[in-house]
């Protein structure tokens, strides 16, 4: 075990050092003669106005709770699948005990997802569909 | 079964100096090797083929002026890149600007390890091979809301958010339809998964939820590679070029050869898990020798990764871009519960059936 | 000094370094991203430790789904233009030398318990499969019970998240 | 010096005591967060050294993967409640929210 993960070790390495290294190979090649137009942030050729450093949508975050959880999940499930196929094929009683095991799993975290499924959390743009918006605010709530 | 570190140890045992080198000096040469021997001319003729079929596929000729045919396109395209100015802007993050494109190499380069090309061809034969794949692929999400949020320009961090959100989201199918294999094949060793498999016999066709399992992981890691029409995170008509806007030259250019890079473990990966790996179909290749079989494995395995490419550039250049409202749809209510359903589908069926998949039952009729 | 040694070394220092700049760097954002070296040396520790699924586990959760939520939580809390993240100032003088006191008393008791250590002789075993076993056997009250925890903090935060 | 069960432990211990400065020194709750999830890897390298040098079996490997669980439930949930006071008060200052209704 421990000569394969020498090896993955030696591949995190050398990745690490390969972005550095690519760019130290066209260092001298390459031009530098910035000035403070070429060094300003793009936006489409306008003058930048104000720092993009600005509060986003909460939505991001609550993809970002139900992927954490169902990450978990995930990690929590391989183990099982792997004894999965032995447990299968040594005896029938065992098979079933396995699948009611793994079925209970997935079932009590299946609650939650289809909670959040009925409650809308999936809508990107949330209630948008459901009540008609006056146009004059439109440009608000896609904000 | 060895890795290919130990493969070519024990090849060189007998030589006279090379033989005494210890098994690290062979990683690191097999891992220079598949970086600049595969990986980096790879990305660039990926870039220049799928410029080719852009061009067929909307009537015009694409890239023809450097070379016949344009064939030495990708060098003048990576030459130019290495020539161009490297651009910090100055209202950027400059250490985490840096550190940006240092991550997603890693998470690209380094998911390479665990690609079975052929057999005894593996960089890093690990037990958890495939979840090694899934945790190191997972660091791409940091890599890009850090390149979004250094870059200090309201497009890269719409971009690089978005990415970021897409990334996560596709991550759950994938994952699961990965897991769905697992519980066929019973381990997470790549080498093993293909071992499992052979000529008559590929995951794909096991049982039919694995069939639709293999179409999810397809579709669902098609987005996590942020591809059209996928690509909401860099859609040039809204957010200019998304999170790697203000990148420039040479980190641009990584950006864009880990993009190829992950387009093929992508289908490396679909070839190991569904679609039998190294195995010739009606014919079995592990009865000829040493010589003979690895290359024509390497062969089998890399012609069925890159027709899965092909089809890969050919859907970016047929369907137009999803919105990215409908995106979230698509993962969270279509991809997700038909993946769950495949799991519990199939682990139905290794029950019913005592684990046997679809060609073996076929079989056991014809025997009795 | 062999190599498995130097290594626990370089990890624990791996570990250690990017923890104590979590702790004591004043911006928050800067905080949360050495986060990630420590995340790293600790799945290092993992793996000298021989629970190569325990490691990958800490990647994909910690690094791939942790700290990115701690990411996104840092850039939404703070909106204000052209403000960086500094922590207020606050003496931390007193915490440290509380904790250093800590940290010897941990210490001395560490090195005086005699450890009754049994180390089998086969070198690392595949954990994957007999984790599997286990959670199905002895811990599947604690194994379904996870899923319930993961509920409830699935539809708490969900809750508390949602954009009124 | 060959890595015995105590230098993992100390490891452990260095990384226990870090986040108990981090808890206590930090304003920011999300700080203090941190500081949490540090004192949590060091229950984890305990619980896998335990396992290996003294169990002799994968016990504490299971536990190491509940607290992975644990971890992800309780980051979930409190920074839930960080965005939802900072979005209530504006700040994420953890001593300006002394009263419990937000």
């Amino acid at each position: 075990m421990y000569t394969q993960f020498t090896t993955i070790l030696l591949f995190l390495i050398i990745g690490a050092c390969m972005v550095p290294l690519i760019l130290l190979v066209g260092r001298y090649l390459r031009p530098a003669n910035p000035d403070p137009k070429k060094l300003s942030t793009y936006e489409c050729g306008e003058l930048p106005k104000g720092n993009s450093w600005v509060q986003f949508n909460l939505r991001f975050y609550v993809i970002a709770i139900l992927f954490l959880i169902f990450d978990v999940e995930i990690a929590f499930m391989f183990p099982v699948a792997v004894t999965f196929r032995q447990w299968v094929t040594s005896s029938q009683a065992k098979g079933v005990l396995i699948f009611s095991e793994i079925i209970l799993f997935i079932a009590i975290l299946l609650i939650g997802f289809v909670y959040a499924w009925t409650k809308g959390d999936f809508e990107w743009i949330k209630g948008l569909q459901k009540k008609q918006i006056d146009p004059r605010f439109r440009g608000d709530d896609l904000k | 079964m060895t890795s290919l570190p130990e493969f070519l140890k024990e090849l060189f045992e007998s030589w006279p100096l090379l033989g005494i080198l210890p098994v690290w000096f062979y990683s690191i040469v097999a891992i220079f090797g598949l970086l600049f021997l595969f990986l980096f001319p790879f990305a660039g003729v990926a870039v220049y083929v799928e410029r080719k079929i852009a061009g067929d596929i909307q009537a015009r000729i694409g890239p023809n002026v450097v070379g016949p045919y344009g064939i030495l396109q990708w060098i003048a395209d990576a030459l130019k890149l290495l020539l161009k100015e490297d651009i910090i802007p100055t209202n950027a993050d400059k250490k985490l600007f840096i550190l940006s494109p240092m991550l997603i190499f890693i998470s690209g380069a380094c998911a390479y390890a665990v690609i079975p090309f052929a057999d005894n061809v593996i960089l890093a034969n690990l037990n958890i091979g495939i979840f090694y794949l899934l945790a190191i692929t997972s660091m791409v999400t940091l890599g890009l809301i850090l390149g979004g949020w250094a870059s200090n320009n309201k497009w890269s961090l719409l971009g690089g958010l978005r990415a970021a959100a897409q990334v996560v989201s596709y991550e759950i199918p994938v994952a699961l339809s990965i897991l769905t294999v697992v519980l066929v094949t019973g381990t997470l060793d790549m080498a093993q998964i293909v071992k499992m498999q052979g000529p008559f016999y590929w995951n794909i066709f096991h049982n039919p939820f694995l069939f639709i399992s293999a179409c999810i992981y397809y579709i669902a890691a098609l987005a996590e590679a942020n591809r059209t029409p996928f690509d909401i995170p860099e859609a040039d008509s809204e957010l200019v070029s998304g999170y790697n806007t203000e990148y420039s030259g040479m980190r641009f250019a990584i950006f864009f050869l880990i993009e190829y890079a992950e387009c093929f473990i992508i289908c490396a990966v679909a070839t190991t898990l569904f679609l039998g790996g190294w195995h010739l179909p009606f014919f079995d290749l592990s009865s000829l020798t040493l010589g003979l079989r690895i290359p024509l494995q390497i062969m089998v395995f890399m012609t069925k990764s890159i027709l899965l490419l092909l089809t890969m550039m050919w859907i970016r250049w047929t369907l137009p871009r999803y919105r990215v409202d409908q995106l979230m749809k698509l993962c969270w209510e279509v991809f997700v519960p038909f993946s769950f359903a495949c799991l519990i589908g199939t682990a139905f069926w290794m029950v019913l059936f005592k684990g046997k998949g679809i060609p073996e039952l076929i079989l056991g009729l014809f025997v009795s | 000094m062999t190599s498995y040694d130097s290594l626990f070394y370089v990890f624990a220092a791996v570990t250690i370094i990017p923890a104590i700049v979590t702790v004591f760097h004043p911006n928050i954002l800067y905080a949360a991203l050495s986060l990630f070296g420590s995340f790293f040396g600790v799945a290092g520790i993992y793996v000298l430790l021989g629970a190569d699924f325990i490691a990958a586990t800490q990647v994909l959760i910690y690094v791939g789904g942790i700290l990115v939520l701690i990411l996104f939580a840092v850039m939404l809390s703070k909106n204000i233009y052209g403000m960086t993240f500094q922590d207020e100032k606050k003496k931390k003088i007193l915490p440290t030398l509380f904790g250093i006191l800590l940290l010897g008393f941990l210490i001395k008791l560490i090195t005086t318990v005699h450890w009754n250590t049994t180390l089998s002789e086969e070198g690392p075993l595949p954990t994957t499969a007999a984790l599997g076993n286990l959670l199905l056997t002895e811990y599947l009250l604690p194994f379904e019970l996870a899923s319930v925890l993961l509920l409830a903090a699935l539809i708490g935060a969900i809750i508390l998240a949602r954009s009124k | 010096m060959t890595v015995e069960l105590h230098h993992y432990l100390i490891l452990s211990s260095i990384l226990f005591v870090l986040g108990i400065i981090g808890i206590i020194s930090r304003k920011n709750s999300i700080g203090i967060l941190m500081g949490i999830e540090l004192v949590m890897n060091a229950c984890g390298i305990n619980f896998v050294a335990f396992s290996k040098y003294i169990a002799s079996d994968f016990s504490g490997q299971i536990f190491a993967l509940f607290i992975f669980v644990i971890a992800a439930a309780e980051v979930v949930v409190a920074l839930a409640i960080v965005l939802r006071i900072y979005q209530n008060k504006a700040t994420i200052d953890i001593e300006e929210v002394k009263d419990l209704k937000c």
